[in-house]
């Protein structure tokens, strides 16, 4: 059965050191940041994350130093500059552990771990140094051809952000946005699911939804945790609803730049009161 | 309005001409210019390009802005019964492998080239023990074994980016020899680059980089001396077309309003 | 309401007891006795459990019979908004192998079944060239291997059914030394049988087939007279519990009013 | 470039005998039975099909030695009984190779052949016979733990049949179907798509269709073929326009006892006058 509860609750009770967990969304886009912000006042740490596409979400993690191991295909702030803590951690403090994977082979491997095969191959890897580098990349030959093999992703816990669900567990999103299997990608290949939600809604409200086109994100046999976290994915972007607050991504990039501008950051809008966005 | 042209317009109007009418491609969001390309080259000589963006949309709307689509959610809502088309991020996924080699070209922008075409988006020094830590290959790694050809562009030649040897390959470059090898010779690779300096490919003899053509206002010397390594020069290399009239028009007034293409010349 | 029932309403109520509330299932349309049996047991004593219907609907609304919504075009539509939520076919598939371990139970209608709970809906002889071609194991040689248990039932008991071994394994059976070896110890194979004349199980000591009960319409000597094979039958041996009257009010009147269920006893 | 035209022709230019084809639908929902027809009409052969669960498609075909060989996870009748030519063709006449398939391994390695894997490791068909006798099923070992691999399906042409189509190419289904992932699944692994629709729409109905709720089936970059059939299922159902026609199946089932009869089938059903069904 799904459990509702307050944010802060369900972090304290699911995320613990050395989980493995899957972001949903992509580059500034449907990212679980109320959680985020949530992981860093409870000071967890030692998180080992897979995320398509990291970006503030990441950046912030890693600046707190609460990332282990991180696998990605992307950690920068698109269209603002580079993630300034990620090269940060890796080029000085080597705090954490970076595993890069191309686009394409991290799809692959989040959808084998959803269908239960426990690797998979694919050709666009080849040629690429990544091969040399990971030790979980393999070259196989099937029929002739040459393949890299890569391992399923399977995460322990899988976290995304989502439009409403309704007391079942049911999740919905809108049809018609661009970004949802951003989510749902890394949420199917996960042992458990947390979801984050704009609202909460009635089941009637949800059958409403159906009625008027929508579908399920999620059924109510894949959620394990929901939160009610309004505006949740902010300062991400999640379409619909609200745009990529670039505005303030471009006043985080600023403020990462140095620890005292960092930490009055993480003050003004983690630690403090929250304020309305 | 006035025909004088920056840097970043050259590109993003020679990048356009790289792409064919009924060819059909998709973009990252993270490349600007290449968004901006795709879209001046609908407004003019390719109207029948098939261009997913965002993952979803099949040739959005024309008269609605790509990042307004993305950032204005009213703008998202109308742009949705104006698209020709909707598919999916996953079955886009399934193109990039699939049994009917759907995608003609991509776009890549290399923080590191060679001379053979190899790009690196990852790291400088160890890999274990980055001097420098780039943000990571995206799909760069991917699309030149997933799309029939690259083409990838420099905002800023300099020969940092443009090294002998790329320190780690994150993505394989054209190499034909190689490529028939492990049966991807239906991928060229990077086929084309378009850099603030002129327009590099690799037709010489030997099949390393030369230069196709050098912008009106830049030089041999300046290719030269901001290249890492020996690149063909033929002595007859022509000069790119200028942007037309017509084309700086769309590319201000439709294709890139917001001036979207100048964050690749901030951002590098 | 009469208070008879036929070796068929045995079978289902029987087939219902088998399933626990809070537990999740889906079942295939080609076996109707199954589809009639879920509906019992949501309508009785499992209202929580969780059921996909035709690889979409969660728990399709009780008061709609199952076949109409697949058959009436207007219940269809109805359907929609009554059902407690919605899935894909795709993802049902997912749930087979996936990380979750989601699927509780399934059913199987074998052709041919041993004392080692193998069945067989393949074929009766040289597979290359077979005497005899059942339609085929559909998802039959899945299920075994991708839910914790398995329930089957077979409409008439016999001695052709019940083959000492089977001329092919479609699926494997209870086999718990095996399922050990292959690390598939989550999943006990097929854990009971229902028939037209009692219920079976493995739990011999031999971890051969047994009679777990008999109906009270049904013998001993019946039940051996057409087992092609020596299964255990303890001498305390009891009474299967026989339809209770309100089991079969609500299957006569709300789980199966259109008797479905009698498909079982014509095809096979 | 989509190419729209009357079934007869598309039959005739696409389908040759030796054509490696898959059937959309299962189980008499969803299948391309106008297509069915026309390929008896024009007396192709030689064929070999692909499709998860077989019924009247598959046994009309094998009435007609049509099929040379024939991939399945089940042929028969669902509700009404066993399918005839399929038991006749491999047990009398031995005209077909028949080669069985897990539902499972088979939705594997359809998926498979969408992402252009060459094969898939599941652990399904662990134990069944069906390994021994295929030669293409191989037990495989990846990190101590076994497993059977499959190879891809990718077939030359898929055939399906959906709801509206236009101009673009782009295919309509209503949401909340329950069946819709039958036909997408042996369509996306196939190097050509030919798509049979009740209706063909203006590109303005289409998006009509988009802002009412539905999104596209297949995009205009999954199609290469289209044709008009109204009623192009029957008598498989086409929820939610129209239903199984469990009347009709019945007498074919009859009907295709005897050759005499199931010669009087074709010639009043696919042969004869076409009849408003």
């Amino acid at each position: 059965m799904v459990v509702i509860g307050p944010v802060d609750e369900l972090v304290r009770k699911i995320i613990t050191p050395k989980k493995k967990i899957s972001f949903g969304g992509a580059a500034l886009f449907l990212k679980p940041m109320e959680v985020v912000r949530e992981i860093i006042r409870q000071e967890i740490k030692g998180l080992k994350i897979y995320t398509l596409i990291g970006d503030l979400d990441i950046d912030l993690l890693l600046g707190v130093n609460a990332i282990k191991e991180l696998h990605a295909s992307y950690v920068g702030l698109p269209m603002v500059g580079m993630a300034k803590h990620f090269r940060t951690a890796i080029e000085k403090e080597q705090s954490v552990v970076f595993k890069e994977w191309t686009e394409l082979s991290m799809v692959r491997a989040f959808q084998a771990g959803a269908i239960g095969t426990p690797a998979i191959m694919l050709r666009t890897l080849l040629g690429s140094d990544l091969v040399k580098i990971r030790d979980d990349f393999e070259e196989v030959t099937y029929k002739g051809k040459m393949y890299i093999q890569v391992p399923a992703i399977v995460p322990d816990l899988a976290i995304v952000h989502a439009y409403a669900a309704d007391k079942n567990g049911n999740v919905y999103y809108p049809k018609h946005h661009a970004l949802d299997e951003f989510s749902t990608l890394p949420a199917h290949c996960a042992k458990e699911l947390f979801v984050t939600v704009e609202k909460i809604i009635t089941n009637e409200e949800g059958r409403d939804l159906i009625k008027n086109g929508q579908s399920t994100m999620f059924s109510s046999i894949d959620t394990d945790y929901i939160a009610e976290a309004p505006r949740g994915a902010w300062p991400s972007g999640f379409p619909p609803f609200y745009a990529s607050d670039m505005g303030h991504i471009m006043t985080y990039s600023g403020m990462a730049q140095m620890p005292e501008t960092f930490q009055m950051y993480l003050q003004e809008y983690i630690f403090g009161e929250k304020e309305e966005n | 309005m006035s025909s004088e042209y920056t840097p970043i317009d050259q590109i993003v109007v020679s990048l356009s001409r790289e792409i064919n009418n009924n060819e059909t491609c998709y973009t990252g969001i993270a490349i600007p210019s290449a968004v901006v390309a795709v879209q001046l080259a609908r407004m003019t000589h390719a109207p029948n390009l098939k261009f997913f963006y965002g993952g979803y949309w099949i040739n959005p709307d024309l008269d609605v802005d790509l990042f307004t689509i993305m950032t204005d959610t009213e703008a998202f809502r109308n742009s949705i019964s104006k698209a020709q088309g909707f598919s999916h991020l996953i079955r886009l996924y399934e193109y990039w492998e699939g049994p009917k080699h759907t995608l003609s070209f991509g776009f890549i922008r290399p923080a590191q080239i060679d001379q053979f075409g190899n790009i690196n988006n990852s790291v400088i020094g160890d890999p274990n023990h980055p001097k420098f830590r780039f943000p990571g290959g995206a799909a760069a790694g991917d699309i030149s074994n997933a799309c029939s050809r690259v083409i990838a562009y420099v905002p800023r030649h300099d020969a940092r980016t443009f090294v002998e040897k790329v320190d780690f390959i994150t993505g394989k470059g054209a190499s034909p020899e190689w490529r028939k090898r492990v049966g991807l010779d239906n991928y060229t690779g990077i086929a084309s680059i378009i850099t603030d300096l002129g327009i590099l490919d690799f037709n010489s003899p030997s099949g390393t980089m030369r230069v196709r053509s050098i912008h009106e206002f830049s030089t041999t010397e300046e290719i030269r001396e901001n290249t890492g390594f020996d690149l063909e020069i033929p002595p007859d290399v022509p000069t790119t077309e200028v942007p037309t009239q017509v084309e700086l028009e769309v590319l201000r007034t439709k294709a890139d309003p917001l001036e979207i293409r100048n964050f690749d010349s901030r951002n590098r």
